[in-house]
């Protein structure tokens, strides 16, 4: 019996699937050697027991048993948490697939807010009345959740996307039955820009664009944070460029930090303010704070403000 | 602004009795009125004159807002005295360093004179004043009038500051005419009529003929006063205070030599022992007034000289005769009370009945005999009037402090015979609160002045309900007198 | 005769700080070491101390690893209750007999259980607590004495005075060791230098009445208070009044007890610490109870050291003890309750009388007559005041040559300045005795460290009682019992000291017996003790640096005193934390550094030369760097020192010993231009002239870039030509200038930008300075008027006799503090002078010829660029910050960095020499190693983790921090930092900017740290609170 | 409230820790929720410690070092100061109330500043802790 493949997706865009797709003629040699046993993206493929009602199902959905679990997005709603669990009851080995599922991604991003405060924003803003939820949609958990915060997860496997090939080469040592080597540095590791020195006043806007010599290779320019840009290199897992230059750095623009933190449990934003700080560069200068977790507002990190009484 | 306080309160706050500030009041020294509630209103203006007079901080100020505020002496408020031109010293008051250059201003000598404070002076001011070359303000101040030469400040000056002999020099600069009457009168009388007192010789010789009769009549049968003796071992002086005010004084020493057998004499001239230059200042009057001693001890052929008055008779005559005669010391030997008193105990000739006095008991050191002694002569006679105290009186107990470091009574130094009587018992409230404190209800003495102002000033004063004596008194009064008959007599 | 070689041993006489210091840094420096003690143990005076000024460490603390460092040294022999009977023979070779007085009690057998004492019957007064408690016949001197070796005093011993008696603790002694047939031994010794530390001892206030001492039990002296504030104290640092045990409301200290006194005493000059003491004494109950009212009675406060005037403001303004202006002539008692009576005199002049419930005598200190006997056998002439006397140019050399004095034997002083003094009398054995260099020494093979590597934690958890300190608050049993619950706890123990020598000897024996390979020392405070476990650690053969403190005392036991149970709970957090962080301790390796044997010394003033030459004379290669084009400093404007010594002669002496040394090279208008490496090889950049550059490589440096003067702005300086500053002064007087020549009155203003707003601190030389002048100007011309117009005048220490004398010339002092400073007019020819008098309170005029400013002294301005360029911190007055004020004067924690003279704080030309040759002491103890190992306190970089992102490199202070690139396995470039392991401090400041936990410091990592918040905040182990 | 409420501060060697060693020769007082962790210098300390010591149930966090101009290090604790800011912003983000988090300044010879740090924060710490009692508050 070949090995069999299970994907789901969760509270995400599809892209890490889609990136998956992205590796071509190297899927299909996959494919040959395993068996999708559910795939909804690709495959019309219905839960064997659909949901009875939006508040609870404890339990009813039902899932083929897989050697290899793959399991994008972050778990936003009691239907993706019924997903979860039910993915890992039937795979043996559960990767969570993008930083979504590793690390809230972009849509815990709601964390920010109450889900009262969410849905009143997103049901409700500009409606002169008082719009109704519908009464399909799942209930909203109290915050977006990394997949790893709701079950256990064997491997994670962060960016957004994953780099195709990593995706490829994860499943490939699984079905070896060896460990995946995976990327445990920052983006910096492979970054061949020349670094003097991080001490630099302050940072430039968003949009500026770096300075470099379009004719000279990407190693003859100087490191884009010591250019006064906002790059997320130094507090972001590495693993997108492989072991050649990062993807965004190819492009001479900073690094966004869409693989999540460096170090499980690692705070990019507390980690890169404190890089700049100890730089003596003025953090403050910096439009949005909470957005250097943009892509890691999950376990717990992006939370509502306080309602803090007044007094005092 | 009416300062209002009750007799008690004053009392505690200038650390003197009720009856000094009853006294002050009644004597208009402290203008007050009597008010509501055995409170007196005393204009905020004489409170303050007498802290000023007695060196103390007002504990109010005139605004009520400054209380408890003891301000520097100000610069701006006004009053600021004349500026003193410094420049080199002609003829100093001061001959040597040790007078004033080498104090350190430590204020140990004011913080130890009883009567800092008093017109704004006090030893550490007057040895500045000194050395800053105020001579004539100096003169011109009773301070050190008022001053009664007791050497407390010298004995804790740390730098060794001769202050008495600076305080000497400067009242022997004064004019005689502004020297204090009384004790101006008392030397000059001394030089012309023999005695302070000016008492004729016949008189004189007349009293002690009859108080020798009295005292053959009570206590010591045989007994006749001798009159220029020649050839008796000890020429015995007199204070002229005796037998002009209370000459049955005389009769203790006489009946204690009666018992002890002792060969001595009175002197019919010149017998006055008392020698009060030391205290105007007038060196030539106290070398004239001690060389009659020496030459009454050589017309009578003496051994020993014994000065029974006071301890600053004994000071003077032995501080001229080291200064002026140290030949003569080699001819004869001075007798202090106690050395005498010693030696006819440990020779047996005498024996005290401790018995008779049965109250607690003290002695009051005498700078003279204590720690002017000490410091002058190399000996200071401490251990010796305690022992001859404690071998008449079982109960006994010593104020604190005392011997070199103990206050004086407030009258040395002429201030007995000075007008400046209010200062003079100011001084004593030390000494009545050591006195109090200790407990003792009989003070012994070996001072003529310690003992008049103890037993007639500071016992009234300060209510101490006290017994004074003189030590030799105590010795008389305790003596066991042979059985009639029984004891030898010599006479001469 | 065979020709006299050189023997490379001391003779240290005297075992207090001073005598200690000495002995360590000879040994240190390769020679053999004899310190005879006088008493049963070395520690001198400081353990009597509670704390010291104007730290407030506590004495006991600083020392006690001192006093354990000599004990175990293995090129210092201590000889107690011996003393010296003769020296015979000549400077590089001495026979001195050594007198040892019996013990009674085997060294060798005693194992200081103390139970012998405990049995003893016989008690008296205990001299070490100043006679305020009694200690047994059979006894030890302090519970931390080095020897720990109980000792019985004969005149005491029931059966020493008669066999037939007692006998007691010869049964009871478990090992045998009392031997009542001790009997004293006399030793010859061969040794090629003496140093004489002999100490002091304080005034005996009781010959003298007046202050009612040994009268009113209420009147005690300084050394008593201390006893009796000591925590280790017989009161266990619970002051009550010792005549009813009530509780103290009123306290007044009077000053110069037994100082500045021809009259009580014969000592007529200044202790030099009795005013510091006092009002450390002051603060100290100040701070414990600030209802408390304390008076200090003083003349002049002489705080002029490093420090001591911002200390007396703030014992003023923050702790409001009170200062009184007045000496105290004496104390009587008030009432039969024990309250005393002071009466004194205010400033103002009026009589002011106090009630106290404790009268404190700050007692002077003076020299013992057996001392002085000593010191004359041994043919070295003292001065007047009964010290040793010594040139201001030579002031550890005594008269003898071959004989050297350090310490209060040599004048009154405090513990900083008996530290120097110990070190420079060694700097001078050490170039005396420099071709015997490590002839006699040996040095001891570490015994082989077991790798705990593989082994897993057994940790070893002993528990200090520290006497009572601990004890007597935190539950200890209670406390141990829970420390063996805790994972890989192997062994738990109780210790009395856990810091006395012979529990080290302890720790040694259950580390080898229960096979530890981690130790927890819960007890007081690792900033003081930690090195000293260490060493036990390595003695007993395993890593030094597997240790961890649980300071349950300082943080625990002393703050939480009033709460034994937080105590006792908190005691079991600490050690929790400590168990966690320890077992994840990683053994280290010292760096082994080799030293290049030439020494640095930037300035070329009398310090700097001083240092040089000494150091040249010990055969080390100097490079003198002189920014001027001539060597002297700031002395070429010196006339001469405090007890009137040529200083010029003395100069061009130097100078020229300097100049021609084969080993000193000097280079002149030369600056410090850039400096890298570290100890042992620092790189250091000059730049000569214009613009000639030199690289020269030296192991160590020792600054002494002086010190500037301060250009007055007030006082009409600069306005009126009459008005000068001291130090022009100097010069006019020494061509005796016409101004001078003709003048007829002189004015010396004191304190010119000096103890002000802007500059609280005290120049500390110019007291002195103003009146040795005035002396000189008064003795050409008597008839001269010289008024010195001051706030308080400082001639500590022996000084003080100049002052004397100047008033005895007739020289006026008046005191300008109380009424404001002097206002200065010009006059028609000359100046007018208007002050007011402290005495009078008048205001007087002086018409002056000459106005003298006694101006401040400056930090030098290049103090900023070396401090940057060595890494080197300056206190807030701009002068170098030492290591530590009392124990490392002329140290920094910068390693192989030394300082010298004006730049480490103003003072005298004598306190300048003494300090340089501390400083060449320092350097050569550390030349003489060829090698040395360097604290492995340092970053190290997990190559797992970093990815060399560059994120630490510019935070690191040091520029320690390098991106390295390399190539892994395959080929791949990779990035990373270095971390340079001698120039990393160890501060962990890259760790703190690290985000992914690439470099942390060894000893504090980020698991280290987590793992103590963890234990911290282990909430399972709080107990259920009762309902 | 049956948990204990402690304090975590981290101590620079040479002045703050030195500092707490003298406030007990000095006998001063200070709450017993004080735990004191000792770091070479206040600039050691890594943000995310002070975030972790609150996860882990802190109640309130201290970082004291030595005086500006005054470090040991030369500017470890400019450095510090630099972090404080950003953990005092990042609190907030992070859902903890900046008051928990202090950064202090002592000397080594300021044992009763010290103690008064100590105390200041106890207090104030408590009195979040009734703010964060009342119902209107977001409890755990």
């Amino acid at each position: 019996m070949l090995p069999r493949l299970s994907f789901e997706c969760l509270h995400g865009c599809s892209g890490c699937e889609m990136a998956l797709l992205d590796c071509g003629e190297q899927l299909l040699g996959l494919f040959d050697r395993v068996e999708i046993v559910h795939f909804p993206l690709l495959m019309d493929h219905k839960y064997q027991n659909p949901l009875s009602g939006a508040s609870d199902g404890e339990g009813e959905i039902i899932l083929p048993e897989a050697e290899i679990g793959l399991v994008s997005g972050g778990v936003a709603n009691t239907e993706q948490l019924q997903v979860a669990r039910a993915m890992r009851a039937q795979c043996r080995t559960l990767i969570s697939l993008g930083t979504c599922a590793t690390h809230g991604g972009i849509p815990a991003l709601r964390n920010q807010w109450t889900s009262e405060a969410t849905l009143q924003t997103v049901f409700a803003y500009g409606s002169p009345e008082k719009a109704l939820l519908p009464g399909e949609v799942p209930a909203l958990l109290d915050r977006v959740y990394s997949v790893d915060e709701q079950v256990a997860v064997d491997v994670a496997l962060p960016g957004c996307p994953p780099r195709p090939e990593m995706m490829l080469e994860v499943i490939e040592a699984l079905l070896r039955r060896e460990s995946p080597d995976l990327a445990h540095k920052s983006v910096c590791e492979t970054c061949p820009v020349i670094r003097q020195g991080k001490g630099q006043g302050t940072m430039r806007r968003f949009l500026a664009n770096a300075d470099y010599d379009p004719e000279e290779p990407v190693d003859q320019m100087r490191c884009l944070l010591e250019q006064g840009l906002l790059c997320m290199g130094p507090v972001t897992a590495g693993g997108c460029g492989g072991r050649e230059t990062p993807l965004c750095i190819r492009a001479r623009v900073p690094c966004r930090g869409c693989y999540g933190p460096v170090r499980p449990g690692g705070n990019q934003l507390l980690d890169m303010m404190n890089g700049l700080a100890s730089n003596g560069i003025d953090y403050r200068s910096l439009v949005d704070r909470k957005s250097l977790l943009r892509f890691s507002g999950g376990h717990g990190l992006l939370k509502p403000a306080r309602n803090r009484k007044e007094s005092n | 602004m009416i300062y209002e306080a009750k007799v008690n309160d004053l009392a505690e706050e200038f650390g003197v009795h009720r009856n000094t500030i009853r006294n002050w009041i009644n004597s208009g020294v402290l203008p007050a009125q009597e008010g509501p509630g055995r409170r007196y209103l005393i204009q905020w203006e004489d409170y303050k004159r007498l802290c000023d007079k007695y060196g103390r901080e007002p504990r109010i100020g005139p605004d009520p807002a400054t209380v408890g505020e003891a301000a520097p002496a100000p610069r701006s408020n006004g009053a600021v005295p004349a500026a003193v031109r410094l420049e080199a010293k002609v003829n100093p008051l001061y001959t040597a360093p040790a007078l004033a250059d080498v104090c350190l201003a430590c204020g140990s000598c004011a913080g130890a004179c009883p009567i800092s404070g008093v017109d704004d002076l006090d030893p550490r001011k007057i040895v500045r004043m000194a050395f800053l070359g105020l001579d004539e303000e100096l003169v011109e101040s009773d301070w050190p009038w008022k001053c009664t030469m007791c050497g407390k400040c010298e004995v804790v000056c740390p730098m060794n500051v001769e202050i008495l002999q600076l305080m000497r020099r400067i009242r022997s600069r004064r004019e005689r005419d502004k020297v204090p009457p009384a004790i101006q009168k008392g030397v000059v009388t001394c030089l012309e009529k023999g005695n302070n007192l000016g008492i004729p010789k016949d008189d004189f010789l007349i009293l002690l003929k009859e108080l020798g009769e009295e005292l053959a009549g009570s206590s010591c049968p045989g007994f006749a006063t001798p009159i220029d003796v020649r050839g008796a071992r000890m020429l015995v002086t007199v204070n002229s205070k005796q037998p002009f005010a209370e000459p049955d004084s005389l009769k203790w020493w006489w009946k204690i030599f009666h018992a002890a057998g002792e060969s001595w004499t009175i002197s019919s001239e010149y017998w006055e022992g008392v020698n009060w230059g030391l205290h105007s200042g007038d060196y030539s009057a106290m070398r004239t007034i001690v060389k009659r001693i020496i030459d009454n001890i050589e017309r009578l052929n003496c051994k020993a000289l014994l000065l029974p008055e006071c301890g600053h008779a004994y000071y003077a005559t032995r501080y001229a005769l080291e200064r002026w005669f140290p030949e003569s010391l080699q001819q004869f030997k001075v007798y202090t009370v106690f050395d005498l008193l010693l030696e006819y105990l440990a020779e047996g000739r005498i024996t005290l009945d401790p018995s008779v006095h049965t109250r607690l008991a003290t002695f009051h050191d005498s700078c003279n005999y204590g720690r002017k002694s000490l410091k002058t002569f190399g000996h200071g006679y401490f251990d010796e009037p305690r022992a001859l105290t404690r071998a008449c009186c079982p109960q006994y107990v010593d104020l604190a402090p005392d011997r070199e470091e103990n206050y004086c009574c407030g009258a040395g130094g002429g201030a007995w015979a000075s007008p400046f009587w209010a200062e003079r018992v100011f001084h004593g409230r030390i000494k009545a609160r050591q006195i109090s404190e200790s407990g003792a209800k009989l003070v012994v003495t070996s001072c003529q002045n310690c003992r008049d102002q103890l037993q007639t000033s500071l016992n009234r004063e300060f209510n101490l309900n006290i017994e004074v004596q003189f030590l030799w008194e105590l010795v008389a009064n305790s003596l066991v007198m042979a059985p009639q008959g029984g004891g030898e007599v010599r006479h001469g | 005769m065979a020709e006299q070689t050189t023997i490379g041993a001391a003779l240290v006489v005297g075992g207090g700080i001073s005598g200690m210091q000495a002995a360590l840094d000879l040994a240190d420096s390769g020679y053999y070491v004899y310190l005879v003690e006088k008493t049963g143990a070395i520690g001198g005076a400081m353990p009597q101390y509670n704390k010291v000024f104007p730290t407030n460490d506590c004495s006991m603390c600083i020392i006690a690893p001192k006093l354990v460092e000599c004990g175990r040294h293995p090129n210092i022999r201590i000889m107690t209750l011996s003393t010296v009977l003769d020296v015979a023979g000549r400077a590089g070779n001495f026979t001195v007999r050594v007198r040892e007085y019996p013990r009674y009690v085997d060294v060798t057998k005693c194992i200081a259980c103390g139970q012998c004492s405990g049995s003893c019957p016989k008690s008296v007064d205990d001299s070490f607590n100043s006679n305020i408690a009694k200690r047994k016949a059979i006894y030890i001197k302090y519970p931390q004495a080095v020897p720990l070796k109980y000792q019985i005093d004969p005149q005491a011993c029931l059966r020493l005075k008669n066999p037939d008696k007692c006998g007691v603790c010869a049964e009871i002694c478990p090992p045998g060791a009392i031997n009542f047939n001790d009997r004293e031994r006399d030793h010859e010794i061969k040794i090629g230098a003496v140093v004489m530390a002999l100490g002091f001892q304080t005034f005996d206030p009781s010959k003298a009445k007046v202050w009612g001492y040994g009268v009113y039990p209420n009147v005690i002296t300084s050394l008593q208070f201390e006893r009796y504030l000591s925590p280790n104290g017989p009161t266990d640092g619970l002051l009550t009044r010792p005549s009813d045990r009530k509780p103290v409301k009123r306290i007044a200290f009077l000053q110069c007890i037994g100082s500045r006194d021809k009259n009580r005493c014969n000592n007529e000059y200044c202790s030099a610490v009795c005013c510091m003491y006092a009002i450390k004494e002051a603060m100290t109950v100040k701070e414990a109870n600030p209802e408390l009212d304390v008076a200090i009675f003083y003349m002049d406060m002489r705080t002029p050291g490093k420090e001591f005037d911002r200390y007396f403001e703030r014992a003023k303004n923050e702790y409001g003890v009170r200062f009184v202006r007045s000496r105290i002539h004496g104390v009587e008692p008030k009432g039969t309750k024990g309250d005393l009576r002071l009466h004194y005199i205010s400033v103002q002049g009026k009589q002011v009388e106090e009630t106290v419930d404790l009268v404190v005598l700050s007692v002077g200190l003076e020299t013992p007559d057996s001392m002085v006997k000593l010191a004359e056998k041994i043919g070295i002439h003292m001065t007047p005041d009964r010290f040793a006397s010594i040139s201001a140019f030579m002031p550890v050399h005594t008269s003898k040559r071959g004989v050297f004095t350090c310490g209060a034997f040599n004048g009154p002083r405090d513990i900083p300045q008996s530290v120097i003094g110990g070190s420079a009398a060694a700097a001078s054995v050490s170039a005396l005795l420099a071709p015997a260099r490590h002839t006699l020494t040996r040095t001891l093979p570490p015994p082989p460290e077991l790798d705990v590597r593989r082994q897993t934690p057994r940790i070893g958890v002993f528990v200090c009682h520290c006497g009572t300190n601990i004890a007597g608050v935190v539950d200890v049993e209670e406390v141990a019992a829970y420390a063996a619950t805790l994972p890989q706890v192997a062994h738990v123990a109780r210790n009395l000291f856990t810091c006395a020598q012979d529990t080290q000897d302890l720790l040694v024996q259950e580390i080898r017996d229960k096979g530890l390979n981690r130790i927890v020392i819960a007890a007081c405070t690792p900033r003081t003790h930690e090195p000293l476990f260490r060493k036990t650690l390595k003695s007993a053969g395993i890593n030094e640096y597997l240790i961890e403190m649980a300071n349950i005392r300082n943080q625990n036991a002393w703050v939480h005193n009033q709460q034994p149970e937080v105590a006792t709970a908190k005691a079991k957090d600490l050690i929790r934390m400590a168990v966690a962080k320890v077992s994840s301790l990683t053994a280290r390796k010292p760096l082994r550094i080799p030293i290049a044997p030439s020494v640095l010394v930037i300035g070329g003033g009398v310090a700097g030369m001083t240092a040089a030459l000494n150091l040249a004379q010990q055969g080390f290669q100097i490079h003198l760097v002189e920014k001027t084009t001539q060597l002297g400093g700031n002395a070429l404007h010196l006339f001469q020192t405090w007890n009137g010594e040529h200083v010029p002669r003395y100069l061009k002496g130097l100078k020229e010993e300097v100049q021609q040394h084969p080993l000193i090279e000097v280079a002149y208008t030369s600056t410090v231009l850039a400096v890298s490496g570290h100890v042992g090889n620092f790189v250091t950049t000059i730049r000569t002239g214009a613009n000639r550059k030199r690289v020269i490589e030296h192991g160590a440096v020792i600054i002494t870039t002086g010190a500037k003067r301060y250009i007055p702005e007030e006082f009409e300086y600069g306005k009126i030509p009459k008005v000068v500053a001291s130090i022009e002064f100097d010069k006019l007087h020494m061509h005796n200038e016409t101004r001078v020549a003709n003048g007829k009155s002189f004015v010396f203003i004191q304190c010119v930008g000096s103890r002000n707003q802007e500059r609280p601190y005290c120049s500390k030389s110019c007291c002195t300075h103003s009146i040795q002048s005035a002396i000189k100007l008064k003795k050409e011309a008597p008839s001269r008027q010289i008024y010195i117009l001051y706030r308080e005048i400082r001639t500590y220490g022996q000084r003080e006799r100049i002052y004397n004398q100047a008033r005895e010339l007739g020289i006026v002092f008046i005191n300008y503090e109380m009424h404001g400073p002097p206002r200065i007019k010009k006059a028609d020819n000359g100046v007018l002078v208007e002050v007011w008098d402290h005495v009078l309170h008048r205001p007087l005029e002086i018409r002056a010829d000459v106005v003298i400013l006694a101006a401040a002294t400056l930090a030098s301005p290049e103090a900023g660029d070396l401090a940057t360029l060595f890494k080197l911190p300056l206190n807030s007055d701009g002068f170098f910050q030492e290591a530590h004020v009392k124990l490392r004067p002329v140290e920094f924690n910068v390693d192989g960095v030394f300082v010298a003279g004006l730049a480490h704080y103003p003072k005298p030309l004598e306190e300048s020499i003494s300090q340089a040759l501390a400083a060449a002491a320092k350097a050569g103890r550390l030349l003489a190693r060829k090698e040395i190992n360097l604290e492995p306190n340092i970053a190290l970089v997990d190559p797992v983790l970093c990815d060399g992102c560059g994120l630490c490199i510019d935070v690191c202070p040091y520029q320690a921090i390098t991106l390295v690139e390399y190539r892994d396995g395959e080929g791949n470039p990779l990035k990373t930092v270095h971390v340079d392991q001698v120039l990393c401090k160890g501060c962990g400041i890259c760790q703190g900017a690290c985000p992914k936990r690439g470099v942390d410091v060894a000893g504090f990592t980020y698991a280290q740290i987590e793992a103590q918040i963890d234990a911290a905040l282990d909430q399972s182990c709080v107990l259920e609170e009762d309902a | 409230m049956s948990r204990e409420a402690k304090i975590i501060a981290f101590c620079c060697n040479w002045c703050s820790y030195a500092a707490a060693d003298l406030a007990g020769i000095s006998r001063l007082q200070y709450p017993g929720s004080i735990r004191i962790i000792r770091v070479m210098c206040s600039g050691m300390v890594h943000p995310e410690m002070v975030i972790h010591a609150l996860d882990k149930g802190a109640d309130g966090v201290m970082i004291i070092g030595c005086h500006l101009g005054e470090c040991h290090y030369i500017r470890g604790n400019e450095m510090a100061l630099a972090r404080a800011e950003v953990i005092a912003d990042t609190l907030e983000d992070l859902g903890y109330e900046s008051e928990r988090f202090r950064i202090a300044w002592v000397s080594s010879a300021e044992p009763e500043r010290l103690a008064e740090a100590f105390r200041e924060m106890s207090a104030r710490l408590a009195s979040l802790r009734e703010t964060d009692a009342s119902p209107s508050g977001i409890g755990e």
